[in-house]
């Protein structure tokens, strides 16, 4: 009987080594630099995030055309987390710790950022992360080139009130992180401004709602007191679609009830018929419209890399265009591929973006980005109706939350992603 | 006909018992009562309501009007198919039904009148007495050689066997037969028919049968069913002489 | 702004009326001088200036303005249009614009809400001059909604020719609304014109009636109360009645959704959790008719969606069909390995059209006939909504006549009864199987024609309805397509009822709940099966 | 007498098997030079463990659905509500950790303005309660669920649906971020567990051990129950119900018995799992996963208890390796292993193992037939 333990104990650690033994031996030569990837390639998240590591792929094809960095070509790593949360922290593992790689580009939804937090932090690595989220963070080793709710929200709202004249005010949203504490920065906002409590109705739905005949009417009945309504919208992805089918069934017209969304790009309009929404409004800090040399020249080569002279450029690409080259610029001027000369490398570097500006890292992590709105246009893309005159800075942690308003970011000074001003202590209030 | 004087010392007594699936009458008003350790024929053409009849007794079914009682206090109506059977009615099927997947013996082993809670049963050991019971039991039904054979793979007439072979473990007040003949060669027929008239010396039985042969080696009282409720009743002889039965059965 | 708009309104009415002198000619020049500098607020002068001048062909600039197709050329400041047909006009006179300007670069004169709305009311302007008299009765309630009381002359001045009946109508509910509000009109006029305004019980009309100035004569005030009353009680019967539509649509999407099911699972036993798949497939089907149609036969366009039902189906049923033949035949009567295999099927499609199609959302036109949607007594029912009700019930209708009426119905029921015995009297089970499986992935390609119209097209888009169909075909009792029909609609319904109380999630939690409940009570679901052959 | 031994050849191995694993794989992450051939890296270990925490839930679905023919479309939700309960203890160790260095409140629950802590997150600053929690409140919903469904005799499908169903509204509920458990964040960036950083390698191996000994006893507690009298009782059910309650079982309270303890060897499972993924929310509750976890106990072999373990591990392993090597088409793969599976080898890896080497031991328990519903006994009323 020992024999049979023996071997099958032997049996088990072979399999086991010979497993991961495989997997390891994806290991490459020394003269590249490994680049992680980190999006969902399966799975609800696909619908967004497929795009972005194609991006990420002539981004990084174009860069070795250019002869890579530091003299070595890069090499991309590509895993797919299947929009399992889990599984992003396992592969966030996988690619720093088993593949080595230098840096990691990834993560849409904020709860898979969440999730590879702590792996980053503890195998101390750098990811960029390119959607625009609720704030409320600041990682060491995370830099934010998405908006934060400062960089589109407020400017959005501000617009609506300016040229809409809009005095009542639907927040829809679907039910998590992003939109809760975005509608909540809103609120505050709003009453700020005073616009009184029973001017304002704040909606959740869940993922993927697919049925909005109610709420598209309740919106319409809420309209019509009278007085000018919007809806600013934070509904996610997949919702979006039937949302939008229903506004333009139901006949509301944005010269009635004009919608912001926050969360809807090219990508996302690709799949609508957007003959009914024209002059619905999304606040982005990038459209493809947008009509500079550096925009056309990137839109041009997309679509060369893809092969497809329709495919439509979004924000989130642009976030890691931006991303993308500072990582270049700080990795050369740090000399190494090194996390902790890269992370105090970063802030101060500055990128032209693709809308006519220069962005720069700023020490709590967060980009300067210009904020647009545009108004859809009939084929599906969108015409800017405003641009701020200079960028705005990202505001990891929101004035307008009580939690929040005495953090501040600071990494090239402080040295801390949660300094509290009034007790003048690091690792937040209380 | 009345059986209201039996009663008292009736095993099993259904009065004016109906069922109605959906339109159709299974049973229609039947009234029967079975004395201790008698043993009677239940005959009838199919759709009599032989067993609905046995799904009655054995709770499988409920009645929607009429009375059945066991042992003259336990009402069956209000019970369910495992208290019934723990009160001591053992039913075997038309087609056996035996656990394919447990040997010859655990069959037996599961049906020992024993505590049926799932505690006691999941810390249960196997006493001296059960082993005995088991062995004598196996050997009543001819499967000894056989324990350790998993009850799939045993033959037609041997399933049958070891499913009275269960019936017995459980040791019953009143046990209930359906066509125990059915598919067994004539030897088999004849031993089960001994099997059965040995069991009628400890406890009731009620054999429902097709197979006029068999009913007259057991050569006890019988009930013909019709529609649900009672042609007749008496000796084989009588019952088979009867007009309307001869009616029901060649349909003159 | 729009007040000054209209009161030039009112009198571009008599300039048009003489013959346009040279002070008009300039008059126009200078209005669409503000066109050229690529502000909003020029153009909207610009837009003023031109109704002001009532210039002949403003309707037409206009026009063109609002689709985009206002031009001009930065360098001569040349305001230019292209007409419906596409030909490049000159703003000023209509006329072919000279070759020269052709070459140029021409930028559009963009248009925000704000203008839109301005275009719409100058629209509405001339348009209440318009020899059609639709056209009259719409910009009548374009006015009804902006209740401009300087739009009063104008007005009057239709009224007082308006001919046809509705437009009259329109015309007077818009008189009513702006006298409603006109502090100088005389009080009892005012109470009347309330009464009109409530007759009317839509959403502008609250907004008139609700937003009266605080220093409105009281029986005016009381009048307009009366009317929003009126109508917020009827809003209140009319709430009910729109819910109950409501779920009926939503219900019908589930039986859309369901009925397929009902047939592979239902009626052959097959645990399908590839079903998802075939309504994707389904859509995904409509997806490539529209294309095609719209690159070949762009003559069939608005017809698209009709070709796609019987493309769908194909397309769904054949590849159901090879799954039967290749994966399912081997698994009859272990139910259970049919769940693993078909899931598996279901991963693999999935990847299969994401890598075929992208992983990214497909666009779906919608045909012109389903869009937009009626009011009838303050209920809106929107187009497409009707139209997937309705669908769904003749799916449902068609599917029991093939069952009930045909041969193939007959055999299909005898092989899921009794495979051994259909078989020994000669019907050829292998080839009734995959068609019956293949008859319930057509349907489930069918409904991905209708999903198409109000959901995502993407390779997810399966996944979203396999649960719900599951529940319904359980919930109603397997193997019953009566059962399908009731569960799916009342599903829908009580969850319409429910969400306006508890809210979209919560109101998907309790009616869950409530099922399980129900199951307890009923455990072969709301139409179990009688007889023997019940067991899934 | 032919009674089944606790522990046979099979069970032998795999039990050798996780336990030197739970020796070996600590050891060799710990103590071995990093580049020996045998050293197994830091990120490897939360993987296995993953992995155990996996083969775990199988074999408390195996129980039910192998032994009993319950088919539970619904387990994850016994493993997830584990994992919460554990999830919630790591939470309130954060402590003032957090980025808003609230002592009491966790981070979500501060920008969602919460004031105080909700009753029912008292407690969870006792590991004990915590452990208590993953195993009482997966076996009362057990219990609960059971207790209806199966007295009212919901079986087969039905009965697979409305466990689906359970799960399906346990996960919509706890998206709801007003029901004060992270909404679709869930809860993350969990520091320690009983002092220990989470980072520490050690306490890694550590988890990792306690996992494949929580393995190693719940195979045996599962094989007690399985070769007990109650053990054939519950096959019995599986096979031939009516006949079982004709001989006087009342078949429901023995279905309840396993369903129940099978759930709370999923929520220790769960409570497994959290520490070492570092996250937990509410997708574990997807319908999806559920089924998931039936295929890695149709993949190793229904019925067999090893096998479900078995087929766990190499599921996930396939995963693990198909998303990193080949990322756009590890869908295929994975639907093909289903497919392949179902139709070549229906009795499991186990079950086909067994046969090519032609092992029929009358010790083991056959595997199970593929069905759903346990096939009633042909006594269907003969009218």
């Amino acid at each position: 009987m020992l024999k049979i333990i023996g071997g099958a104990v032997a049996a088990g650690a072979l399999a086991a080594a010979a497993l991961f033994g495989a997997a390891g031996a994806a290991r490459a030569a020394d003269d590249t630099i490994k680049v992680g990837i980190l999006h969902s390639l399966s799975g609800t998240m696909a619908i967004s995030e497929s795009t972005l590591k194609d991006a990420m792929l002539m981004l990084i094809d174009e860069q070795n055309k250019k002869g890579g960095v530091l003299g070595k070509k890069l090499e991309p790593v590509v895993v797919d987390p299947a929009s399992n949360w889990p599984l992003f922290a396992e592969k966030a593992r996988e690619l720093i710790a088993q593949n080595k790689v230098a840096v990691v580009f990834g993560c849409w939804t904020s709860v898979s950022r969440k999730s590879v937090l702590p792996v980053f932090k503890e195998l101390n690595s750098v990811l960029f992360y390119p959607v625009q989220y609720e704030g409320e963070e600041s990682e060491r080793n995370v830099f934010y080139t998405g908006a934060a709710p400062n960089q589109q929200a407020i400017p959005a709202v501000d617009y609506l009130m300016k040229e809409e004249g809009v005095k009542r005010w639907v927040l829809a949203g679907t039910d998590y992180v992003y939109p809760r504490t975005t509608n909540k920065i809103l609120e505050a906002y709003l009453k700020e401004k005073g616009v009184a409590a029973e001017d304002i109705m704040i909606n959740y739905t869940p993922f993927g709602h697919s049925d909005w005949q109610t709420i598209v009417s309740d919106i319409k009945k809420f309209g019509s007191e009278g007085k000018k309504t919007a809806v600013v919208s934070t509904i996610n992805g997949d919702a979006n679609v039937p949302f939008y089918k229903e506004l333009g069934n139901q006949g509301v017209k944005a010269t009635d009830i004009p919608v912001i969304a926050f969360s809807v790009g090219e990508e996302e309009l690709a799949g609508i018929d957007t003959a009914p929404l024209v002059g619905h409004l999304a606040a982005w800090n990038y459209f493809m419209s947008v009509d500079t040399p550096e925009n056309k020249d990137f839109i041009a080569k997309w679509q060369t890399f893809t092969k497809n002279p329709k495919r439509v450029t979004n924000d989130p690409m642009e976030a890691h265009y931006i991303g993308f080259n500072m990582w270049v610029k700080a990795v050369e001027k740090a000399g190494s591929t090194d996390p902790d000369k890269v992370i105090d490398a970063l802030p101060g570097t500055e990128q032209a973006n693709l809308t006519g500006g220069v962005s720069k890292m700023l020490p709590n992590h967060h980009i300067t980005k210009p904020v647009l709105i545009g108004e859809i246009r009939d084929d599906g893309q969108f015409d800017v109706v405003e641009k701020t005159p200079d960028l705005v800075p990202g505001d990891a942690w929101s004035d307008f939350l009580p939690g929040s308003k005495d953090l501040e970011a600071d990494w090239v000074t402080l040295k801390c992603g949660n300094y509290n001003t009034k007790t003048k202590k690091c690792g937040g209030g209380a | 006909m009345t059986i209201g004087g039996e009663v008292t010392s009736a095993l099993l007594y259904l009065d004016d018992v109906s069922v109605t699936f959906d339109g159709f009458r299974a049973l229609n008003r039947l009234s029967l009562s079975i004395g201790a350790n008698e043993m009677r024929a239940i005959i009838g053409p199919n759709g009599a309501g032989k067993t609905t009849m046995m799904d009655v007794i054995t709770g499988k079914t409920r009645p929607n009007t009429g009375t059945a009682l066991f042992q003259a206090r336990h009402d069956l109506t209000r019970l369910d198919e495992a208290s019934i059977s723990q009160l001591g009615i053992g039913r075997k099927f038309q087609t056996p039904t035996v656990f394919d997947m447990h040997t010859v013996e655990d069959n037996i082993l599961l049906a020992l009148k024993t505590d049926r809670r799932p505690f006691p049963v999941l810390f249960s050991k196997r006493t001296r007495e059960e082993k005995e019971r088991i062995d004598a039991l196996l050997e009543r039904v001819r499967l000894t050689a056989s324990r350790h054979r998993s009850a799939g793979e045993l033959s037609h007439g041997q399933k049958q066997w070891l499913e009275i072979g269960m019936l017995l473990a459980q040791e019953p007040k009143l046990l209930l037969v359906d066509e125990p003949a059915a598919g067994m060669t004539d030897q088999e027929t004849a031993d089960t028919a001994d099997l059965l008239r040995e069991i009628a010396k400890t406890a009731s039985v009620v054999v429902v049968e097709h197979d006029m042969v068999f009913v007259r080696d057991l050569g006890v009282k019988v009930t013909c069913l019709h529609e649900g409720s009672v042609l007749a009743e008496g000796s084989l002889d009588a019952v088979s002489a009867n007009e309307r039965v001869i009616e029901v059965y060649l349909g003159r | 702004m729009l007040s000054g708009l209209v009161r030039l309104i009112a009198f571009a009415a008599f300039c048009a009326a003489l013959v346009a002198g040279p002070a008009c000619a300039d008059a126009i020049d200078d209005a669409l001088s503000g066109f050229t500098t690529d502000k909003y607020d020029d153009t909207d002068k610009a837009l003023q200036g031109l109704v002001a001048t009532a210039a002949p062909n403003g309707l037409a600039v206009i026009e063109a303005l609002a689709a985009g197709r206002l031009l001009f050329d930065p360098e001569s400041k040349t305001v230019l249009y292209k007409d419906a047909s596409g030909a490049l006009k000159l703003a000023k006179t209509g006329e072919p614009a000279p070759a020269e300007l052709a070459g140029k670069p021409l930028k559009t004169v963009r248009v925000n809400n704000r203008l839109r709305r301005a275009v719409d009311a100058a629209g509405g302007a001339f348009e209440l001059r318009s020899p059609d008299a639709a056209k009259r009765a719409a910009a009548a309630r374009a006015v009804f909604k902006t209740r401009e009381s300087t739009a009063l002359p104008a007005i009057d001045h239709a009224l007082a020719d308006e001919k046809d009946a509705a437009a009259k109508k329109a015309l007077e509910q818009a008189r009513a609304a702006i006298i409603l509000g006109k502090a100088d009109a005389p009080e009892a006029e005012r109470a009347a014109a309330a009464a009109t305004v409530a007759s009317v019980a839509d959403p502008d009309a609250l907004a008139a009636l609700r937003t009266l100035p605080a220093d409105t004569p009281v029986s005016v005030k009381a009048a307009a109360e009366k009317g929003v009353a009126a109508i917020e009680r009827w809003a209140t019967v009319a709430n009910v009645i729109q819910n109950l539509v409501y779920g009926m649509s939503l219900g019908s999407v589930l039986l859309l959704a369901a009925i397929g099911l009902a047939i592979t699972f239902g009626v052959m036993g097959v645990i399908n959790m590839a079903h998802g798949e075939m309504v994707m497939i389904g859509a995904y089907a409509t997806f490539l008719t529209q294309s095609l149609i719209g690159a070949y036969l762009p003559a069939l366009n608005s017809a698209s969606l009709v070709i796609a039902i019987p493309v769908a189906f194909l397309v769904a049923g054949a590849v159901g069909a090879l799954i039967e033949r290749t994966v399912i035949r081997f698994l009859y009567g272990r139910p259970l390995e049919t769940l693993l295999a078909t899931w598996g099927v279901s991963l693999i499609l999935q990847q299969a059209v994401r890598s075929v199609f992208g992983p990214s959302n497909r666009t779906v036109q919608t045909p012109e006939w389903l869009q937009g949607s009626i009011e009838i007594l303050g209920v809106s029912l929107t187009w497409n909504r009707i139209a997937i009700i309705l669908f769904a019930l003749a799916v449902f209708f068609a599917l029991q006549l093939l069952l009930r009426r045909t041969s193939l119905g007959l055999q299909v029921r005898a092989v899921t009864q009794n495979r051994r015995m259909a078989g020994s009297m000669g019907i050829r089970t292998p080839r009734v199987d995959a068609m019956t499986f293949g008859l319930g992935s057509g349907v489930a390609g069918i409904a991905g024609v209708a999903l198409s119209q109000i959901d995502n097209v993407s390779p997810n888009l399966g996944q979203n309805y396999i649960i719900d169909s599951f529940l319904v075909v359980v919930f109603g009792g397997v193997g019953n397509l009566w059962g399908t029909l009731v569960g799916a609609l009342s599903i829908g319904v009580a969850n319409k009822l429910l969400e306006p109380f508890a809210g979209a999630v919560l109101g998907k939690i309790i009616l869950l709940i409530a099922i399980i409940l129900f199951i307890q009570k009923k455990p072969r679901g709301l139409f179990a099966l009688k007889g023997r052959a019940v067991e899934a | 007498m032919s009674r089944y031994r606790l522990i046979d050849g099979a069970g032998l191995i795999f039990l050798a098997i996780v336990l030197a694993l739970a020796v070996l794989v600590p050891a060799s992450n710990l103590w071995l030079a990093p580049d020996s051939a045998l050293h197994i890296p830091d990120y490897l270990v939360p993987l296995l463990g993953k992995y155990l925490a996996f083969a775990l839930l199988a074999l408390a679905l195996d129980l039910v659905w192998g032994y009993c023919g319950i088919l539970s479309l619904g387990h994850g939700a016994f493993f997830a509500l584990g994992g919460y309960a554990m999830g919630m203890y790591l939470m309130r160790q954060i402590g003032s950790r957090g980025v808003y260095g609230n002592l009491v409140l966790p981070d979500f629950m501060v920008f969602l303005n919460w004031q105080e802590l909700p009753w029912f997150w008292l407690g969870f600053d006792h590991f004990w309660f915590a452990c208590l929690v993953a195993i009482a409140v997966p076996g009362l919903l057990a219990f609960g669920f059971g207790w209806l469904a199966f007295r009212s005799r919901v079986t087969g499908v039905y009965l697979s649906i409305i466990t689906q169903a359970m799960t399906f509204a346990l996960m919509l509920a706890f998206f709801r971020n007003d029901m004060g458990f992270g909404g679709n964040n869930g809860l993350t960036d969990f520091k320690e567990i009983v002092g220990y950083p989470l980072q520490w390698a050690e306490t890694r191996a550590a988890l990792f051990a306690a996992t494949a000994v929580a393995l190693a006893l719940g195979y045996l507690l599962a094989r007690w129950v399985v070769t007990s009298k109650l053990g054939k009782v519950v096959v019995a059910v599986r096979d031939a119900e009516s006949r079982t309650r004709f001989i006087g079982y009342r078949v429901e309270n023995y279905k309840l018995v396993v369903f129940t303890l099978s759930a709370m060897i999923a929520g220790v499972a769960g409570a497994l799992y959290v520490p070492q993924v570092g996250i937990i929310n509410p997708s574990e509750f997807a319908p999806a996963n559920s089924i998931e976890a039936v295929i890695w106990v149709a993949v190793g072999g229904r019925g067999t208890l090893v096998g479900a373990a078995l087929g766990a591990v190499i599921v996930n392993a396939g995963k693990t390796w198909f998303t990193g090597a080949l990322p756009s088409l590890w869908l295929f793969a994975l639907g093909g292993l289903f497919v392949a599976t179902t139709l070549l080898i229906p009795k499991g890896v186990v079950g086909a193992v067994t046969d090519i080497l032609g092992i029929r031991r009358k010790s083991e328990l056959p595997a199970a037939p593929g069905v759903v519903a346990p096939k009633t006994a042909p006594a269907e009323p003969a009218q």
